[in-house]
C-alpha cells in the first residue's frame, strides 16, 4: 500500500523558495549549516581535487609512453604518483559520495530537517579544506615522494620531501571523515521521520551507515599512525626504526588497518547509489533488500579483518598470511550477494534506458572484474607473483575508477535534477558514459597483462618489451579524459540552460523525491510520515514527462 | 522514556565518593601487586585485570553507562572490543614469526 | 632477457608452472563470472526494457533459496582458491633441505649478492640450473623487494632482519630481476638480472673470477678480528656459550622463553645480545650494533652456521622451516 | 514527550516506536520556541540522545586513536619484555601513583559538576569545574617535572639518548619513545580538556545550563572520564611492569 502521489506538472517552474535562493553571497555559503549547501561545497572542492589528481594521472601516463624515463626526472615521477594517489584517495574518493551525495541526501531520504550536528558538518568541511591546504602547501613546496602508503623507514628517515606537511594534511582530513561518520550515524539513529523503520531505510542510507561505521572505527588508527610517523620524522622518536629494534612491518599493519577498510569507505556508498538507481529505473523493489542491506554491514565488519593481504610478501608470518587470505575470501561473499541481487532486480523490471542506469550497469560489470581480480590477489599463491605490479594497479583502478567513480557519476546524474532543479542533455550524457566506459577499459585492461608479465608499479622507466601495453593504456587514458570533461561541461551548462526538471523527474519513490527540486531550506514543509515500504512502485497512469530527456520521449 | 531512565539511575554524591574510594584502593592494590612477581604472563594479567576493573567502574558509574540506552552500551563495549580484534590480528603476525616458539 | 613483446611471462622455475596453473584456474573463474553477469545483465536489459510510460516492474521481493545458492557457491569457490593458493604458498615458503644458501644485501639502489663460494656480484646473480637456491637477504636502508617474474617469486627485503626466498631455476637464460618495493628516487633503476647457467658453465663462471674467500672464511676472520673468540670457545669453557652446533637448536633464555636459533636469532644475539640472555650466562657480551656492516654480519653468521653443520660430509643443511623467511 | 503528539495516532503505541528507534516528538512549530533547542530537532529528548550518542561515538574513535599507539606498545612489549622492564624501572612509581590519584580525584570532581548541572546548581557546576581544572593542572605540573627529569637524565629519545641502566640493548629507547608518545598524547588531551573547562566557566556561572539542557556539561564529563581511563591503563603499562623483577 502506498500513499505516495505522483503528480506532475508538465514544464514546471522552479519552486519559489529553495535552499539555493534563500540567501546569496559568499558568506551565506561559507557560514551555512544547511547540509545541502555543505554538500555543494564538497562537490566543488572534490571536483577540483579530482581534476588535479587527473592531471597527475595524465602526467604519469605520458611519462610511461616510452620505456626510458625521459619526460620527467625520477624524483618528479615519484612525486607524481604519490600526489595522484593521495589526492585521489584522501581528497577525492573517500569524501566523494558520502560528503557530497550523502550530505545532500541522507536527511532528505530519512525525512529529517538536517543532519544531527549541522555545525559539526560545516566544521568537517573546513577540516577537509584545511587538510587539503596543508597538502597543497606541500605540493607547491615540491611534493611528497613516498607513495600514498608512506612505508617506513623510507618515509620516516630517507625521503627528502614534505612528508610531515602532508601527514598533517591527512591527519586533519581524517578528522573531517571521522566527524562526518559520527554525524551520519547519529542522524540515522536519531533523526528518522516517524514510520521510517530500519527495514524501510533506503539502501543508500544503509550503505552510508556501514561506511560511517568504518570511518569511526578505522580512521582514528590512520590518524595516530600518521602522527607517529610525523613524530618519528620530526623528533626522531623511533617507533618503527629498525636501528632501535623497531619493526617497519608494524607500520604497515597500522596503515592497512585503516586503509583496507577505507577501500570499503570508497565502494560501499557507491553500492548504495547503485541500489537506488537500479530500483528506480527498473521500477521495482531491490531484490533481496534485507540481504543487500546486511551485506553492507557484513562487508564493513569483515572488511576490518583482512588488511594483512597487503603484507603477504612483506615478511609477515606464514600463519598470519593464511589467516588474512581466507578472511579476504570471505568478504567476497557479501559482495557477490550484492551483485547477484542487483542482477536479479533487473529480472522482470521495467528498465528505462537512462544515463544513471548506464553508469549503474557499467558499475556492476567493472566492479565484478575488479572484485574478482581482488580475489585473485587474495589467493596467496598468486599474490606473491603479482604483488606490487600493474596487476594490482589494474585491480584497484577497476574497483575505484570503474566501480566507485562510476557509482559517483551515476549518482550525480541521478540526483542532479534534485540538487539543481535542472536537467542535463540526454544525448551528451549518454555519449560521455559510453566514452568513459570504453576509455576506461582500454586504459586499465592492458595493465592486468602488464602486471602478470611482471611490470612493477611505481616504475618510471621500464624494460622495452612492456611498451606496447603501456601505449594502449595511455591511449585509453586520453579517451577517458575526454569522457570526464564532457560531463563537467554539460553539468555547468545545465545550471543555466538545462530544462527545469520538476520535483520527481524520474518518477521514482523515496522521500527525497517528495519534496521540491531543489528542496526548500528545511527540506520538507512538514515532516513526512512514512507508511510505505522502500521502492514501492505502483502501476499508475502514464504521466507526461516534465522535460525532454531522451529521444523516445521527444 | 528517558526521564524515567535518568531518575532510576540518579546517584547521590555519596555513591560517587564510594566509587572514587574503590578506584583509589585499586590503584594502590595494583601498585602492591606489581611488587610481587607472579611469573611471566601472570604479573601482566593481574595488572591488566585491575586496570580493566577500574575502567569498568569509571565507565559504568562516572560515565553512567549503567542505565544508558543499549545503543550507548554497545558503543562503549564495541570500541574496546574492536581494539582487541586489532591487537589480536597484529599479534597473530608478530607472535607466529619463526623463532617465536615460546608462545606456543 | 627477451626484449620482444609477449602476453605471458616465461616460466623458468619449478614453482612457475604451479603458480600459473592456479592463476589460470582463478582467471577462468573470474572470466566465467564476469561474462555470466555481463550477459545476464545485457539480456535483461534488452528483454525487460520499458515498453510504455507508467509501467512498473514485477514485485519480486526475495528468495531465500536463491540467496543461499549465490552465497554458498562463491563461498565454495573461494575456499577452493584459498586452499590451492595456500598449498602453493607453503611450497614457496618451505625451504628444501638441500638448498644452497646465497646472500643478498639490498641498498638504495643496488643489489649485492654473495655466492657460497665467495664470489660477489652487483645487480646480477648467476646460478646453476636445476639446483634449489636459497637467498638470505637484508637491507642496509629501506625496504626493497626481490622479484624475478620468470621464477614467480617475490620477497620483501627488510632492514633489521633477514628474509629468505628460494627457487629452483629449470631453464637456462637471463631473466629480469626487479626491486618491487618502492624505495626512493631510483627504485625503477634498481633492476638487475638473474642468469641461469648449466652447472658446468656455472663452475667455469665461478672459476673465471679468480680465487676468492667463501663467506664463512671471511666470517672466521671477522670472528677473531672482533674478539668473539675470546669468549666463545669451541668447548664451551669460555665466558660465553660455545657456538658450535647452535644453529637450528633451541635455546632457553634467562626469562624462560625458548627461541629457535635461526638467522634472525643470531643477528639479534650479535647486535643486541641482551635481548635474549642465555640460561646459565650473564649479560656481558657487548653490543655490536653499529660496528658491523650488513655484509660482515652475514659473513659472521655464515661462519657460525658453518660450524653448526654436522661434521659428517653432508651438504649444508640450514634448518628448513626455522629459516623460512621471517 | 507528550502523548498528544500528532504522530502517535499514525504509528502505533509509544513502546513500539521506541523499539523501532523512531523519535516521536512535538510538532515543529512548538519546538522552535524552546530555548536551547536547535531548529532541526523536534524535542529536547531527541537533542539529548543525539548529543550523547555523538559523544560516545567520538569516544569510540578516541579509543581507536589511542589504540594505534597502544598496539605498538603491545607488540614491542611482547618482543622486548626485559628491555621494557628495565626501562620502566627508571620511572618514578610513586609519582605515577600520585598522579593517578590526582586524576581520579579530578574525575570525581567532574562528576560533581555534572551532577550539579543536572540539578541546575549553578554554584556547584562552577566549583566542580574549578576543582577539576585544579587537579588537572596539578597532574600536568607533575608531568612537567617528570619530563624535565627525563631530559636531564638524557632519557629523551634522539641523538642525546643515553642509557645507564642494565645493558638491555636499544629497545629501551623504543620504550621511551612510547612513553613520551603515550603520555604526551594523553597530556595533550588534558590540555584541551582544561582549555574547554576554562571556557565553560563563564556560561556555567551565567546559568546557561539548566536541568533540561546541560548536554554540553555531561558530554564534556564523558570526555574527561575517558582521558582518566587512558591513564588508568598507562599507569601499570608504563610504570609498574619492571617492579617485581
Ligand atoms: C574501492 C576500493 C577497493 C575495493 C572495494 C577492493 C576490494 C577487494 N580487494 Fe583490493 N585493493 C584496493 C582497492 C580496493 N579493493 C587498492 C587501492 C589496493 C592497492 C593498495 C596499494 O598497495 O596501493 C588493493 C589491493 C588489494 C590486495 C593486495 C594486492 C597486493 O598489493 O599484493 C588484495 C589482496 O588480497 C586485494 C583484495 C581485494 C578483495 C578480495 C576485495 C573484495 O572486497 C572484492 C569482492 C568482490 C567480488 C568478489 C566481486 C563480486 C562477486 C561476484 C560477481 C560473484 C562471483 C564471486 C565469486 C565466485 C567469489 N586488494
Ligand atoms: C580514486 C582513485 C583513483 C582514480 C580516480 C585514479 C585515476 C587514474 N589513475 Fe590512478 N592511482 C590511484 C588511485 C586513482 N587513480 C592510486 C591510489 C594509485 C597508487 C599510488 C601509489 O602508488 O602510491 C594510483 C596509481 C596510478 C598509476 C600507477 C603509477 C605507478 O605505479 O607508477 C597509474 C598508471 O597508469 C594511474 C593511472 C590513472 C589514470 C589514467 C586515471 C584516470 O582514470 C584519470 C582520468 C582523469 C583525468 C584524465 C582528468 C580529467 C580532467 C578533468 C576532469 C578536468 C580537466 C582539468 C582542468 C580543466 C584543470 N594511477
Ligand atoms: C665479553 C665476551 C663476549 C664477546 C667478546 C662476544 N660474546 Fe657472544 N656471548 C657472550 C655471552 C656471555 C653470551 C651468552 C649470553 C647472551 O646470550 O647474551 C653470548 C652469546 C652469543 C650468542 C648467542 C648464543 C646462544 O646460544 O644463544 C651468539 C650468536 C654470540 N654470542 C656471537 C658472538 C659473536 C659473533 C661475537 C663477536 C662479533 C661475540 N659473540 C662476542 C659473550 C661474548
Ligand atoms: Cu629497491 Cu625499490
Ligand atoms: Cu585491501
Amino acid at each position: 500500500m502506498s500513499t505516495q502521489e505522483f503528480a506532475f506538472t508538465p514544464y514546471p517552474d522552479l519552486p519559489k523558495s529553495h535552499y539555493l535562493n534563500v540567501a546569496y553571497g559568499l558568506k551565506s555559503w561559507l557560514f551555512t549549516t544547511d547540509h545541502k549547501r555543505i554538500g555543494i561545497l564538497y562537490l566543488l572542492s572534490i571536483t577540483f581535487f579530482f581534476a588535479l589528481g587527473g592531471l597527475y594521472a595524465t602526467a604519469i601516463r605520458l611519462e610511461l609512453l616510452t620505456p626510458a624515463g625521459d619526460m620527467v626526472q625520477p624524483d618528479t615521477y615519484n612525486r607524481l604518483f604519490t600526489m595522484h594517489g593521495i589526492l585521489m584517495v584522501f581528497f577525492f574518493l573517500v569524501p566523494s559520495i558520502p560528503a557530497v551525495l550523502g550530505n545532500f541526501l541522507l536527511p532528505l531520504m530519512i525525512g529529517a530537517k538536517d543532519v544531527a550536528f549541522p555545525r559539526l558538518n560545516l566544521a568537517s568541511w573546513y577540516m577537509y579544506m584545511f587538510g587539503a591546504g596543508f597538502t597543497m602547501y606541500a605540493l607547491f613546496m615540491g611534493g611528497v615522494d613516498t607513495g600514498w602508503t608512506f612505508y617506513t623507514p623510507f618515509s620516516s628517515t630517507y625521503s627528502n620531501s614534505y612528508v610531515a606537511a602532508v601527514a598533517v594534511g591527512i591527519f586533519i582530513n581524517g578528522f573531517s571523515s571521522i566527524f562526518t561518520g559520527i554525524n551520519f550515524m547519529v542522524t540515522i539513529h536519531r533523526m528518522r521521520a516517524p514510520g521510517m523503520t530500519w527495514s524501510r531505510l533506503p539502501l543508500f542510507v544503509w550503505s552510508h551507515y556501514a561506511t560511517s561505521l568504518i570511518m569511526v572505527l578505522g580512521t582514528p588508527v590512520l590518524a595516530i599512525t600518521i602522527v607517529l610517523l610525523a613524530m618519528e620524522r620530526v623528533f626522531k622518536l623511533g617507533f618503527f626504526d629498525p636501528a632501535l629494534g623497531g619493526d617497519p612491518v608494524l607500520f604497515q599493519h597500522l596503515f592497512w588497518f585503516y586503509s583496507h577498510p577505507a577501500v570499503y569507505i570508497m565502494i560501499l556508498p557507491s553500492m548504495g547509489v547503485i541500489s537506488e538507481i537500479i530500483a528506480a529505473f527498473s521500477r521495482k523493489p531491490i531484490f533481496g533488500y534485507k540481504f543487500v542491506a546486511f551485506a553492507s554491514m557484513g562487508i564493513a565488519i569483515l572488511g576490518f579483518l583482512v588488511w594483512g593481504h597487503h603484507l603477504f610478501v612483506s615478511s609477515q608470518s606464514l600463519y598470519a598470511g593464511l589467516i588474512f587470505s581466507i578472511l579476504s575470501m570471505l568478504v567476497a561473499v557479501p559482495s557477490a550477494v550484492k551483485v547477484f541481487n542487483w542482477t536479479a532486480t533487473l529480472y522482470k523490471g521495467s528498465i528505462e534506458y537512462s544515463t544513471p542506469m548506464f553508469y549503474a550497469l557499467g558499475f556492476i560489470g567493472l566492479f565484478t572484474i575488479g572484485g574478482l581480480t581482488g580475489l585473485m590477489l587474495a589467493t596467496i599463491g598468486i599474490d606473491v607473483h603479482v604483488h606490487d605490479t600493474y596487476f594490482v594497479v589494474a585491480h584497484f583502478h577497476y574497483i575505484m575508477v570503474g566501480g566507485a567513480l562510476m557509482g559517483y557519476l551515476g549518482g550525480l546524474h541521478y540526483w542532479w535534477p534534485k540538487i539543481t532543479g535542472r536537467m542535463y542533455p540526454g544525448f551528451w550524457s549518454h555519449l560521455s558514459a559510453l566514452i568513459i566506459f570504453l576509455g576506461f577499459n582500454l586504459t586499465f585492461f592492458p595493465q592486468f597483462v602488464l602486471g602478470y608479465l611482471g611490470m612493477p608499479r611505481r616504475y618510471h622507466s621500464y624494460p622495452e618489451e612492456f611498451q606496447i601495453l603501456h601505449i594502449l593504456s595511455t591511449a585509453g587514458a586520453s579517451i577517458l579524459a575526454v569522457g570526464y570533461i564532457i560531463p563537467l561541461v554539460y553539468f555547468i551548462w545545465s545550471l543555466k540552460y538545462g530544462e527545469v526538471a520538476g520535483d520527481n523527474p524520474w518518477d521514482a519513490v523515496g522521500l527525497e523525491w517528495q519534496t521540491t527540486s531543489p528542496p526548500s531550506l528545511h527540506n520538507f514543509d512538514e515532516i513526512p510520515v512514512v507508511d510505505f515500504e522502500p521502492y514501492d512502485y505502483v502501476e499508475h497512469e502514464p504521466v507526461e514527462r516534465p522535460y525532454r530527456y531522451s529521444r523516445s520521449e521527444a | 522514556m528517558s526521564e524515567q531512565h535518568a531518575s532510576e539511575h540518579e546517584h547521590g554524591l555519596k555513591f560517587y565518593w564510594l566509587v572514587l574510594f574503590a578506584l583509589l584502593i585499586l590503584t594502590w592494590v595494583t601498585y602492591g601487586a606489581a611488587l610481587i612477581d607472579f611469573g611471566h604472563p601472570w604479573s601482566d594479567l593481574v595488572a591488566l585485570a585491575i586496570a580493566v576493573t577500574k575502567a569498568t567502574l569509571v565507565v559504568s558509574f562516572f560515565m553512567h553507562v549503567k542505565g544508558a540506552t543499549s545503543m550507548i552500551k554497545m558503543s562503549a563495549v564495541g570500541g574496546f572490543f574492536w581494539l582487541l580484534i586489532f591487537f589480536a590480528f597484529v599479534l597473530a603476525d608478530v607472535l607466529t614469526r619463526p623463532g617465536m616458539r615460546d608462545f606456543f | 632477457m627477451r626484449p620482444e613483446f609477449s602476453l605471458f611471462p616465461e616460466q623458468a622455475s619449478t614453482i612457475a608452472s604451479k603458480v600459473d596453473a592456479l592463476y589460470f584456474f582463478a582467471l577462468g573463474i573470474s572470466a566465467f563470472f564476469s561474462l555470466l553477469i555481463a550477459l545476464v545483465i545485457f539480456a535483461f536489459f534488452i528483454k525487460f526494457r520499458r515498453r510504455r510510460a507508467g509501467e512498473v516492474g514485477a514485485k519480486t521481493h526475495e528468495s531465500m533459496a536463491l540467496e543461499i545458492v549465490w552465497s554458498v557457491i562463491p563461498l565454495i569457490i573461494c575456499m577452493v582458491l584459498f586452499v590451492w593458493g595456500a598449498i602453493v604458498f607453503i611450497d614457496m615458503r618451505t625451504m628444501p633441505d638441500d638448498a644452497t644458501e646465497y646472500y643478498a644485501t639490498a641498498k638504495q639502489w643496488m643489489w649485492k649478492f654473495q655466492h657460497p663460494e665467495g664470489q660477489r656480484e652487483i645487480n646480477s646473480l648467476h646460478i646453476p640450473v636445476g639446483e634449489p637456491i636459497m637467498l638470505t637477504m637484508t637491507s642496509e636502508d629501506v625496504i626493497h623487494s626481490f622479484f624475478v617474474p620468470a621464477f614467480r617469486v617475490k620477497q620483501d627485503v627488510v632492514p633489521g632482519r633477514y628474509t629468505t626466498v628460494w627457487f629452483e631455476a629449470d631453464k637456462v637464460g637471463t631473466y629480469h630481476l626487479f626491486c618491487t618495493e618502492y624505495c626512493g628516487s631510483h627504485h625503477a633503476q634498481m633492476r638487475g638480472s638473474v642468469t641461469v647457467m648449466e652447472p658446468d658453465d656455472y663452475q667455469a663462471w665461478l672459476a673465471g673470477g679468480g680465487p676468492v674467500a667463501a663467506p664463512q672464511e671471511l666470517g672466521e676472520a671477522l670472528f677473531t678480528q672482533h674478539i668473539c673468540n675470546t669468549c666463545h670457545f669451541e668447548d664451551g669453557t669460555g665466558r660465553g656459550p660455545s657456538l658450535v652446533g647452535i644453529f637450528g637448536s633451541e635455546v632457553r633464555g634467562t626469562d624462560g622463553s625458548v627461541r629457535v636459533v635461526d638467522d634472525n636469532y643470531l643477528r639479534e644475539s650479535i647486535l643486541r645480545p641482551s635481548a635474549h640472555v642465555n640460561e646459565g650466562y650473564s649479560q656481558i657480551m657487548p653490543t655490536y650494533q653499529g660496528q658491523l656492516s650488513e655484509v660482515s654480519l652475514l659473513q659472521l653468521i655464515a661462519y657460525i652456521k658453518s660450524i653448526s653443520d654436522s661434521p659428517s660430509e653432508e651438504s649444508p643443511a640450514p634448518a628448513a622451516v626455522a629459516a623460512n623467511g621471517e | 514527550m507528550s502523548n498528544t503528539s500528532p504522530w502517535n495516532d499514525l504509528i502505533g503505541t509509544p513502546d513500539q516506536k521506541h523499539e523501532e528507534g523512531i523519535v516521536v516528538s512535538d510538532s515543529h512549530a512548538e519546538a522552535t520556541h524552546q530555548p536551547g533547542l536547535a531548529h532541526h530537532f523536534e524535542s529536547y529528548e531527541q537533542q539529548k540522545e543525539s548529543s550523547f550518542l555523538g559523544m560516545w561515538l567520538f569516544l569510540v574513535q578516541e579509543v581507536m586513536f589511542f589504540g594505534g599507539i597502544f598496539c605498538c606498545y603491545v607488540i614491542y612489549r611482547s618482543l622486548y619484555g626485559e628491555a621494557f622492564a628495565a626501562a620502566s624501572r627508571e620511572l618514578n612509581v610513586f609519582i605515577g601513583a600520585l598522579n593517578t590519584t590526582v586524576l581520579l580525584f579530578s574525575s570525581f570532581t567532574m562528576v560533581v559538576a555534572v551532577n550539579a548541572a543536572k540539578q541546575g546548581n549553578r554554584k556547584w557546576i562552577v566549583y566542580g569545574l574549578l576543582l577539576t581544572i585544579l587537579f588537572g593542572g596539578i597532574f600536568l605540573g607533575v608531568k612537567y617535572f617528570e619530563y624535565s627529569a627525563k631530559w636531564e637524565h638524557n632519557l629523551v629519545p634522539g641523538p642525546n639518548f643515553e642509557w645507564h641502566g642494565d645493558d638491555v640493548g636499544r629497545p629501551v629507547e623504543i620504550f621511551y619513545c612510547l612513553y613520551f608518545g603515550m603520555t604526551g598524547m594523553h597530556a595533550l588531551h588534558m590540555v584541551v580538556g582544561i582549555g574547554i573547562m576554562l571556557w565553560m566557566l563563564r556560561p556555567a556561572w551565567r546559568g546557561k545550563w539548566t536541568p533540561e539542557n546541560h548536554n554540553f556539561v555531561e558530554g564534556f564529563g564523558l570526555y574527561w572520564h575517558f582521558v582518566d581511563i587512558v591513564w588508568i591503563f598507562l599507569f601499570p603499562f608504563l610504570y609498574l611492569i619492571g617492579l617485581a623483577t
